[in-house]
């Protein structure tokens, strides 16, 4: 552990709601969305409404909130995002609107719901009675008081078909509408993975469909913790770095290569760290300063106290600024020539066999190597160049995938669709090999 | 002591995983007399004192060799023997990673098991001046908890990162009173009304035979103020079914429940076997039997002629050892894929295709998760 | 008619399967005045009778084509629409051959849905002078009973192959009297006791919202001396417990669940980025960056000293179209993986590896497959 | 469809247990056997003692017997195969002894056992008092009339920590020890699924890895039926073709082509069909003859019937094996020329990239083209061709894998560990392309 790379924690907030923070926001249809909460600022959220960010500040992350008069937010205790549960399980005390919808329905159940739907035909507009101009309407109307509710009630009422369906697509119906008008909506922190959540939706390749047990995977591989000090490759917009920051806590320290002039570490901003810890935490270098290191180190040349007070303002000012990149890109350049790093993390597009042994010696003994790839072509042809190269002991290619399940009790199966990708791992270990036994080269590899 | 700090030399008093072959460790406590003894030879631990973490180092006898590599908690976890309370590491990296488990977290663990994920929950946490975490594990099994108490105390765990109870967590709940708590911190605690310290959880993992009977008791303990995050590890889907409801009627919300299912591969070579040489071979084997005909009745012919000159034809001892097989090779003919030879994978002699194979045995299920949140009441008025 | 036969010229009144894109195949009813219409031109079909089935064919306009294709049970179900009825070819596949299913075999399917899974039953049965197979289709929902009876006609299935009858199975159970039979076979069927036909089937697929309701029905009507195996398709793994409890106390035996996943790809080329590149891009940007200070000083001196000489270096119209694209090129410099270009996978200036990439959307669940034999009692003593 | 190629069925019987066949026997211990009943022999399954083949011919295929006195097998019903059913669903009337003993575990579940295993170190060998040769002993004597159930309930009696153990793991131990002593087995018709169990516990390399799923897949894909004309290269032991005959019931025809001498045909021989039956179903060409017809066609001087009516008895029967010798060479290398086949069905380990164009040609138009391969690579590699190829359309790669469960109500969760393997498909869809269209090359093709 390198103790000069242990920065103090600046006790970031992960639990309250906190002004200026970033944070994710879940809506009933299953939308998401990135916010900052500037106080006294108004945040909108489509046809769910708005709601002033004051009356959310302060709030334990993780509340569901509804909004009621005058863009206010109240915290309530629903389960409207569940894929829903049995009502058995519903407790009578304190309960919301939310569930005397979904306790409606379960009169419903007993009295009017057919176990089969073989008298209903597939739905179509006709079944629909309310035009979609009286329903918002009906919108407008209750937008006060009812929230949705009384149009669920109107729904079900002008919907001819609505007692010939079962139980369970009658549930569905109504958990369709649910989505469709109730005004709530919930506040998490804005974790890794949430994050994930966020691009997954948004744009997936950017983040070369990297899955959240994919990302997990990788970060338990890699033997990431607080104090270590990485050398990383992200093409992932910065979530991987995002993700070793949540990890890591500013505790230790991240060196990142980038293929461009700067590198997209765009997923930071969203963090809750102050520019100036990030650049304390995660230094940056491009690949011509790691492969080309006495070259591109920056001769800066130092003027003495007397040249410098001869300087205008504005090149003094000028002449500060140079030496303080000089020094930034000097000091990243002599961190790697140092090397012994404590495990790389590579997600990159980059082609791996012939670019993965150039770095090999630069990881510590016993490390960790881990590459994220969407291709296990990709990583079966590095592996190949790994099975040869005696610096690299045990690797091999992973793949984890999360199965999510529909999970209401008497009615639990796995999703029926869900979205491809996820990536795959290669993963190695590091070694150094003995200076005999290295000389006669593969045929003493075991593995 | 190396699984709370990375080591770059080997000392006295480590442990080390020794790797013997592929996802083959075995740990070892160096002791300046100590001896590895493997199959693949004998090592001394005096020999590896000293040595860089990664090092190979040779045998006595020099024939074989092992690598010496610092515990990590996969590392540890591939090195345990295959005991059912493991839990695997893709499995234990999604949970540690959804429930965005950091160094300040105050965790849940019961029950402890194998301890495989308990060193990576520990690895995690940090509880010093500026951080505030710890993992409390629980084991009802008397001897699991005096094993997993040895464990995490050489492993330099306990107390510091681990407090380990010896609890049925089911029938007494979670309450644990006078473990070593950093009072400099932020968010430091005091008792509450009845004395008990608060533990301030902020996860939980439930990997027990009813969880249903261990969750009423968690509002005792998890954090008053803030989100609390449970996952729920069980193996058959009717222990789901009663978890998803006991969550449910306890106000747990976005419960969801998921299954990891994961695969590894190795890289190897498969052989390209062009259809030209299968076609030539064929053509090969239809000329020689024709030649063989005719051969063999030239053969007759000639032993009728000098029998006697046979003796002289045979080689003598020194090529003797060669000749079989060179006789063999060419009775096969035309052979462009080593039929009957030992051809290794990846020879030059022939062309190869970089395929991926998977282990043989696949874990098809190891339990499912079941996922939840919860928010303190008081806060959600 | 080529569900029950292979044709190799396509004929007027026959079903073709028209592919327009991957996976996008229209079925099309060959009528000799009809147009087939579609976003890739129009295509009569009298330019399509005559033609071998596999044929590419060209719009009228010349612009697009299509390939015209027999229709088979696999194909049938890609051009469903996706409604939730269908039984896919994975599940279907497996089905068919774990209930080792022959052209003699008589086949209960219950309920008929989408009539995907019936043409792959029909597919393999045989009902001739030798062949005594059969299925019986059963639907409770009156249109899908209506449109499934109008389907199997036009493909001439119905009454040959399968037996398709509208009614409730879990209420009123299997019997089907006044089937067409073929008295020849050996194993030919007289009534029971009570006058009914004897189905004598060896083989149920049940895929009905309570299978276990219908389950004691099925004594009735499956063979009395042979074997009868059952598979049940249910989604939720709830129904999947009430029916291995439905098939044990009904005295199925080998009862297994298991469930089928399964995946497909596509080839797809991924551009290799050799690290050597992109060393050398980074030393082009930074070389013209110092260039460009150079350039910029140079061209403003130019710029001051010759003013009017500018309009004369401007390229004329013809030359000007090309020239901004090769400005930019050269403004970019150094470009070895084509960024800002609009470069088409397998471009031959750029080196590329084979990759295979998933579907955007997985299948992962269809509905659990719970397996089961019975031999009949009389048999057991 | 060739009429000429159908075939008469001889009715092979897959119903009821028949003499001469092979089929397919079950043990309690999950083991599997194939046995050919020779009427009058005996067969012998080790530890669980010998049957004299009479005692079941003529019972249908599926049932279970168990071994009574002189070698005699009873049917029973007997739920002894499954992994288990809870004890309430188990009819009170024909219980067969079998099911007794689960019944007194049943009894023991609700008084002794416990909800957990809290007191249980892992079982030893110190834990069980009885010795294996006590066990021995018992088992001889248990042998005419107790049939394992006596030994049962000494073992759980002799067991100190029985009761301590949970319900589940109690049953798991009375199952184990039931799956070690019943003397009951199941014969099963031999049908391709059961036939490839055989051969996937026994040597699953030499079927390639082939799973039942993917088997299945392969066949419907293909579009295989009663009366088509199959193209079929099978380096599974002859596996695919025994599926192919099973499915076809021997109305039409296979063309097999192989790459040695001789096709491997081996598992044709524990169909029940004769060798004449299956030279007329299944016609084999090698490569050479495949590829080089007109070269490999046999040019035999005909005799004349005076020449013949000339030759030596020997001689003559040597004109008359090679001339039926040369016909069939001579037939089926015709056969090939014509080409037009209704599906291609190739599990082969040859280089298929350059193999697979040069066969395409022999398929009909629209037709499906199927390939096996236990590597996924291979198949990618060739569809990369499949892909530059007009002659083909809509080429995938396909993976289908089962999971089986543990389906015992209460305790249902997928089996803990499967075998891997099972290989992939590649699929495409053989059809003509237009003359015009086929001169612009790749750039008309949409896939």
């Amino acid at each position: 552990m390198n103790e000069e790379f242990v920065l103090e924690t600046k006790g970031k907030n992960r639990l309250i709601i906190s002004p200026n923070q970033y944070c994710f926001i879940k809506l009933p249809s299953s939308g998401i969305k990135i916010v900052q909460l500037r106080p006294d600022g108004v945040i909108s959220l489509g046809k769910f409404g708005c709601f002033e960010v004051n009356s959310v500040l302060n709030h334990p992350y993780g509340e569901t909130f509804e909004i009621i008069e005058n863009k206010q937010a109240r915290a309530i205790y629903t389960d409207a995002f569940e894929a829903g549960n049995d009502d058995e399980d519903l407790e009578e005390e304190n309960i919301s609107e939310a569930e005397i919808s979904s306790k409606l329905l379960s009169t419903d159940k007993e009295n009017k719901s057919r176990l089969d739907n073989r008298d209903v035909n597939d739905i179509g507009s006709g079944v629909q009675k309310l035009t979609s101009v009286e329903i918002e309407l009906l919108k407008k109307d209750s937008e006060l008081s009812n929230k949705g509710k009384g149009i669920i009630e109107k729904l079900i009422e002008s919907h001819t078909n609505f007692n010939k369906k079962t139980v369970h697509s009658q549930e569905k119906y109504v958990k369709r509408k649910q989505q469709k008008f109730l005004k709530v909506f919930t506040i998490e922190y804005l974790s890794a993975s949430n994050l994930l959540r966020f691009y997954t939706s948004k744009d997936f390749g950017k983040i070369h469909e990297l899955s959240e047990e994919s990302l997990g995977l990788m970060i338990s591989l890699a033997d990431v913790r607080p104090g270590g000090r990485y050398l990383v490759v992200d093409e992932c917009l910065g979530l991987i770095v995002y993700t070793m920051m949540e990890r890591m806590n500013l505790q230790g320290e991240i060196v990142l290569i980038h293929e461009n002039e700067h590198a997209n570490l765009i997923s930071l901003k969203y963090s809750d760290y102050s520019e100036e810890e990030i650049k304390k935490f995660v230094k940056t270098i491009n690949w011509l300063q790691f492969f080309e290191p006495d070259n591109e180190k920056i001769k800066f040349p130092i003027k003495s106290e007397t040249e410098i007070s001869l300087l205008t303002a504005q090149k003094r000012s000028n002449y500060y600024r140079h030496k303080r990149n000089a020094e930034i890109t000097n000091s990243v350049i002599d961190n790697v020539k140092r090397g012994q790093f404590d495990g790389l993390i590579m997600a990159s597009t980059l082609y791996l066999p012939k670019l993965l042994p150039k770095i090999v010696d630069k990881i510590g003994g016993s490390r960790a190597i881990v590459c994220y790839s969407n291709n296990k072509e990709l990583l079966n042809e590095t592996n190949h160049v790994l099975l040869n190269d005696v610096r690299v002991i045990n690797s091999k290619i992973l793949e984890t995938r999360v199965r999510p399940y529909q999970s209401i009790p008497g009615k639990l199966h796995p999703l029926m669709t869900i979205r491809s990708g996820g990536g795959y791992l290669l993963w190695g270990l590091r070694v150094i090999p003995g200076d005999k036994i290295k000389a006669t080269g593969r045929g003493n590899k075991k593995s | 002591m190396s699984f709370n700090e990375y080591k770059e030399y080997i000392e006295e008093g480590d442990l080390v995983l020794a790797w013997l072959s592929r996802d083959n460790f075995k740990p070892i406590y160096i002791g300046a007399n100590d001896n590895l003894n493997t199959r693949y030879g004998s090592f001394p631990h005096s020999l590896m004192i000293g040595q860089r973490y990664g090092s190979q180092i040779s045998s006595k006898s020099g024939k074989g060799f092992v690598y010496l590599l610092a515990p990590t908690p996969e590392l540890w976890t591939l090195s345990l023997p295959h005991r059912t309370q493991i839990v695997y590491t893709p499995d234990s990296s999604y949970i540690i990673q959804r429930l965005n488990i950091s160094s300040n977290s105050r965790i849940i663990e019961a029950g402890t098991g194998s301890g495989s994920f308990s060193h990576a929950f520990a690895r995690s946490v940090v509880n010093d001046e500026r951080n505030n975490g710890l993992v409390f594990s629980y084991e009802f099994h008397q001897t699991r908890y005096e094993k997993a108490r040895i464990e995490f105390e050489s492993h330099k765990l306990l107390n510091n990162k681990i407090i380990l109870t010896h609890r049925d967590v089911c029938k007494n709940g979670f309450q644990v009173n006078n473990f070593p708590e950093n009072k400099n911190i932020n968010n430091a605690i005091n008792g509450d009304r009845n004395g008990n310290t608060q533990m301030n959880v902020t996860v939980i993992f439930l990997d027990l035979p009813s969880p249903w009977d261990a969750i009423p008791h968690l509002d005792k303990v998890i954090t008053q103020e803030h989100e609390a995050r449970i996952c729920c590890f069980s193996p058959c889907i009717e222990q789901v079914e009663r978890t998803i409801r006991a969550l449910s009627s306890n106000r747990w919300v976005q419960i969801e429940m998921v299954e990891v299912q994961s695969k590894s591969w190795k890289s190897h070579k498969m052989m390209i076997k062009d259809i030209d040489d299968v076609v030539n071979r064929l053509k090969d084997i239809k000329r020689r039997k024709i030649n063989g005909i005719q051969e063999l009745k030239e053969k007759n012919a000639r032993r009728k002629r000098n029998s006697s000159d046979l003796e002289e034809l045979q080689p003598n001892s020194e090529e003797g050892k060669e000749a079989p097989k060179q006789e063999n090779k060419k009775a096969r003919g035309f052979n462009p894929f080593g039929r009957g030879l030992r051809v290794l994978e990846g020879d030059e002699n022939y062309n190869w295709l970089n395929i991926t194979r998977m282990e043989p045995e696949i874990k098809s299920h190891t339990s499912y998760l079941t996922f939840a949140c919860k928010v303190p009441e008081n806060k959600s008025k």
